[in-house]
């Protein structure tokens, strides 16, 4: 299984053959792409909730005004 | 079929059932990413020809097939808000707008990438793939500007719903004629992409595998933006409600 | 009381009238998409070279992009008045199938628009040192993809036309989509230019003409539809 | 809800059911404007649209023109759905709304020959007599952006002498008209309500017409 | 009561932040003139050709022409809202001096719309193959010419400002105004090309700049004082 | 002409003359609007201006202002040419014309800190109450484009409640008002008159606001 591994050092690995800037270059925009937009998302929905939670309280402020308002 | 249809219009409906899915489908993105990443990067022998860069075309090949589907996507999407005014559709092709967009990006990265290995060269006029590409991008991009510029929330998805099956068959005709001006000047060309691909089977497998992993990436990108938006769409309805008070 | 309701054809026919006599009115509908594509093309010999031979390679191209400009940045005008002032809601409210008014619009918009430009085009071809025997074609190719592109821009101006300042969202919506009149559009200059027959692309280009000319009034007046709401 | 519904029944005798709506519910973002909306618009009817500020009135109307769809509930034109009856409905419906319709840079006549054309063969001459009977005489050629805020709206007002709709959905049609403006259109209502037709009006003024229906919103 | 009247400063800062916060609510102002830039220029390659050789040539020029009409495009949008809700009246009727204000809106404007242009523009300098060494040139007359157009543009738009659709009738009027600036900036990045200094050119569209700083808002303040007459 | 000047010697105890306009005359195309028309404004006066459509009373509120030049005679502030009093003019003027100045991108606190920044400091929270007056709570935060024809009316008039400005100057400020908001702005232009600034206002309702004073235009 091992010896399958294409490096015998991982300075070789590093190197890929002499195309190392491209190929890892490529692998971590790769990486980057998938981390922004699966990150993103879940990010977003923490600060969906947390207005969410805001709003529902601003808007009972405001019911309790109105219903001051009208005595 | 309505019953079943106006069911799976029902935002709250599709948030529960993506809330079951999700797990499974993150799990598998996970095991084919590692796998195909893995592979890729330490066991794929090197291409006879191309050396190890043919690790770049894993990556590549997956995100450039994958962006082709985009605009099919949201060509159904459009024609179901237009037709069925089914909100469901305009929160998916909303962010499917979006999501496309990031992925022609990459694909035009990775591609150049490899292009400045095997071309010298970071971007290619004459290679029909390259430039119908940024014009998808190009496409999205007007979906995505059209939406932001905008500002009637229901106004804004049929619009982008018609300008999407628009587009998608204008994506169509640009690719074939693109490709019909590119091959009048083949002759000029100093490369063209795809003729001396790697071979072998571990390369294909390989690239097969990253293929899947790519594709159960975007559902899962898809389905946790898709969420966001009807949280946002549905603020107010009961079940949101309960469900941020519950949080 | 239902005698004397005006036929589809009448309707088509003073919807036509209006625009034109409008166009006509406020003559900058008609005079700037011309002088525009005049100007850009004469910033071409400034920005990059005035010598003939550089210019001729270029004289094709410069002269369809600058048309794919001036015909989007034209379109601009179209419907906008109408929806300001509200006629544009009356237009929808008429009991005329709207494909037609649409088209009536457009095709007035095309001949006050579109037309002018063709017409002047060889007169830069000659500017820009485009061989003589290649005239013939640039202006039968013009004529025939400068109305799919008014046709196609007409999706785009339905789509925004409750924005305030458009002229760039159009062409940036509109642009990509007339990729593929460019490129035949220029390929058949260059084909006469290589004394090849340029029968195949114009015909191609006739195709699609009138696949636009049946759909996209349908778009627009659904876009319209949408846009009012 | 709806207190247009009791005077109905009293008017019913003067003519039949032209246009009835029932459950309207309309919702814009998370504000719901209005819900079981019910109403019926009946020949010789004058039906006033009452609310405040932000009520849903223009919506309202824009809906029954079928220039907003996103409501839920039904509409009925003499019974029939609208979309079956598209035809019909329009050619017998003049709508004016908060955007009045008339081009800036045509005169009068111009814009009246168009906006006309629309619905029916109309001769210069009716033209000319709307005109003087709106107060436009001597504006009939100059450019409408030469127009006051008031004489520009005289200038849609006139279609109603001219067109012969049955149905009118006029919205908010008194703003910045004179007083003399505002009593002639009072008396277009009331002469089409006579002549069988109907009114459906928003307005924040107190009209003085005979047997007037009021629908008051929120 | 006079006590808390606004300094002139106050004001300026207001209106540029007003400015900045209303484009940045609809992005399209920011985002169009970027795209529509990118999108012009990807169609030389494809309406003239594709090969490496032929696009050197024309890259600065293409470049430039693009910038100038991406720059006179966005234009609109400068001012017309204001117009049509009226907060160009309130302006107006401010007591401070509107040369300021006016100011204030214009680079609020060119922050928003000209700089993004600039600053993709080397990426299309390579995918149009102009040499390595002309970047910085390219960029840094760009960075200069930019502002003068939109200055120069700015009063075009005060005097159309009553227009609905004026995309074209601005590009009618201020390109030709513009074409010094595209001369020497091309001559700047030529230069460099022949491996000459541009420092001469630039420093001529710095001067340029510097005028019509303290020039064209006096201009454009009362252009706006004529047309909202 | 002007039925103005009688009312102004009764008043002119209450204060001295802020604007006075003599001779004024004006013809757009060759219609001649008004001429020789000659009026004062005193501190502590509300001065409706009347007149039938296209009679020039928007007109003659853009002359005041200086928004329109095409006009001869004499008009002074407190005694000097305006054009001298530039920065004292303008910086007590607060002027609403047929188009509100409500840009509709902003929300209406946004909007009120632009326009009220433009003649003093103001801090958000006499923006707020300024909202909650004229009965837009709950709509703070919402874009403009998303409130009706009326509601939008109400952000600007929430400037009158914020500014500083002795001269208000306002062009039809009651169309498309509910009764609710009729009755609240004629509250306003009352206090303002009493807290000694003053009023010049075009509609064609009819104010109750005591001793009001009337200059009619043809
Ligand atoms: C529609 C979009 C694209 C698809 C479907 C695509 C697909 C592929 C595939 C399948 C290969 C493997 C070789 C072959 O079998 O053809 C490949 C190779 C390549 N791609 Fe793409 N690609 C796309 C866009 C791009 C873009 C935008 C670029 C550059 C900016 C690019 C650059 C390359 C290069 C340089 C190669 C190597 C070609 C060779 O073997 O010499 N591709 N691409
Ligand atoms: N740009 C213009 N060119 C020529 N004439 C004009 C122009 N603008 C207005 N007028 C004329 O000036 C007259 C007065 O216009 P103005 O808007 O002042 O009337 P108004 O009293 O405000 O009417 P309303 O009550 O309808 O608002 C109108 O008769 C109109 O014809
Ligand atoms: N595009 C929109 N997006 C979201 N909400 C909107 C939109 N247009 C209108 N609304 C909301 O709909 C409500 C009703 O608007 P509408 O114009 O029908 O009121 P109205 O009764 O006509 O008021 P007015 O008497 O001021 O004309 C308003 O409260 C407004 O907030
Ligand atoms: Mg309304
Ligand atoms: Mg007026």
């Amino acid at each position: 299984m091992l010896d399958a591994i294409q490096f015998s050092s991982f300075a070789e690995f590093v190197d890929m053959g002499g195309y190392g800037f491209n190929v890892w270059s490529v692998y971590a925009l790769f990486a980057v792409f998938v981390a922004v937009n699966l990150i993103l998302p879940l990010r977003k929905k923490e600060k969906i909730i947390q207005q969410l939670k805001r709003r529902a309280l601003i808007d009972a402020e405001i019911q309790s005004e109105e219903s001051t308002d009208e005595q | 079929m309505w019953v079943w249809f106006s069911k799976l219009g029902s935002p709250k409906w599709f948030y529960e059932l993506s809330g079951k899915w999700l797990p499974w489908l993150i799990a598998a993105m996970v095991i084919f990413m590692t796998i195909g990443l893995v592979w890729g990067l330490l066991f794929l022998p090197p291409d006879y020809q191309q050396g190890f860069t043919s690790r770049i075309l894993i990556v590549h090949v997956a995100v450039a097939g994958t962006s082709l589907a985009f605009f099919p996507l949201m060509f159904v999407a459009g024609t179901i808000t237009l037709v069925w005014r089914m909100k469901l559709a305009d929160m998916v092709a909303k962010n499917a707008a979006i999501l496309g967009a990031w992925f022609s990006f990459i694909t035009l990265a990775t591609g150049s990438l490899w292009g400045s290995v095997m071309w010298g060269t970071w971007w290619e006029w004459t290679d029909s793939r390259l430039v119908s590409m940024l014009f998808q991008l190009f496409l999205l991009l007007g979906v995505i500007s059209l939406r932001s510029a905008l500002e009637d929330s229901e106004t804004a998805a049929k619009a982008c719903a018609l300008l999407s099956i628009v587009g998608c068959i204008n994506v169509v005709i640009i690719k074939y004629s693109v490709e019909w001006w590119n091959t009048l000047h083949q002759v000029s060309s100093p490369v063209s992409m795809g003729n001396d691909s790697p071979n072998g089977p571990e390369f294909w497998i390989a690239t097969l595998i990253m293929i899947i992993a790519v594709y159960l990436f975007l559902s899962v990108s898809l389905i946790l933006s898709t969420r966001n938006e009807i949280l946002e769409r549905e603020r107010r309805s009961q079940w949101v409600q309960e469900l941020v008070l519950k949080s | 009381m239902h005698d004397n309701h005006t036929t589809t054809s009448a309707a088509f026919w003073a919807t036509l009238k209006r625009d034109l006599l409008i166009a006509f009115k406020k003559k900058n509908d008609v005079v700037n998409p011309f002088m525009f594509f005049i100007i850009v093309v004469s910033l071409f010999p400034i920005g990059i070279s005035p010598e003939s031979e550089r210019l001729t390679e270029i004289a094709a191209g410069v002269i369809w992009i600058s048309v794919l400009l001036a015909s989007m940045l034209s379109m601009d005008s179209l419907y906008r008045s109408d929806y300001e002032d509200g006629s544009l809601e009356q237009l929808l409210l008429s009991p005329h199938p709207l494909f037609f008014l649409v088209l009536a619009k457009n095709i007035s918009h095309w001949l006050v628009s579109g037309l002018p430009v063709v017409l002047v085009s060889p007169l830069l071809a000659y500017m820009l040192a485009l061989p003589q025997e290649a005239y013939g074609t640039l202006v039968l190719s013009l004529l025939l993809g400068t109305p799919i592109m008014s046709l196609i821009g007409s999706i785009a101006v339905a789509l925004t036309v409750g924005l305030g300042s458009r002229g760039l969202i159009l062409a940036v919506i509109t642009l990509p989509m007339s990729v593929p009149v460019l490129i035949f559009g220029t390929l058949a200059v260059q084909a006469t230019l290589n004394s090849l027959s340029p029968v195949g692309y114009l015909s191609l280009m006739l195709v699609m003409l009138s696949v636009s000319i049946s759909l996209a009034p349908l778009a627009s007046a659904a876009a319209l539809r949408i846009s009012v709401n | 809800m709806s207190s247009a519904a009791p005077n109905n029944h009293t008017e019913s005798k003067n003519g039949e059911t032209m246009l009835s709506a029932r459950q309207l519910f309309c919702a814009r973002d998370d504000r719901v404007l209005f819900k079981d909306l019910d109403f019926d618009l009946i020949e010789g009817q004058v039906l006033q649209v009452q609310g405040s500020n932000g009520s849903g009135k223009t919506t309202l109307m824009r809906i029954l023109c079928g220039l907003n769809d996103n409501y839920e509930g039904s509409i009925k034109w003499y019974g029939q759905d609208i979309a079956e009856q598209a035809a019909g409905f329009f050619s017998s419906l003049l709508y004016i709304g908060h955007r009045v319709g008339v081009s800036k840079v045509l005169n009068p006549i111009e814009n009246l020959r168009w906006s006309c054309s629309l619905l029916q063969a109309v001769s210069d001459e009716q033209i000319m007599n709307a005109l003087k009977e709106v107060g436009l005489r001597g504006f009939e050629e100059s450019p409408c952006y030469t127009l006051s805020a008031g004489q520009q709206q005289r200038v849609s007002l006139a279609r109603l002498i001219i067109s012969p709709a049955r149905l009118w959905v006029l919205d908010e049609p008194f703003t910045t008209l004179d007083a003399k403006g505002v009593a002639q259109l009072e008396n277009f209502l009331q002469s089409q309500a006579q002549s069988g037709g109907s009114v459906m009006v928003t307005t924040h003024h107190k009209l003085n017409i005979p047997q007037l229906n009021i629908l008051s919103l929120g």
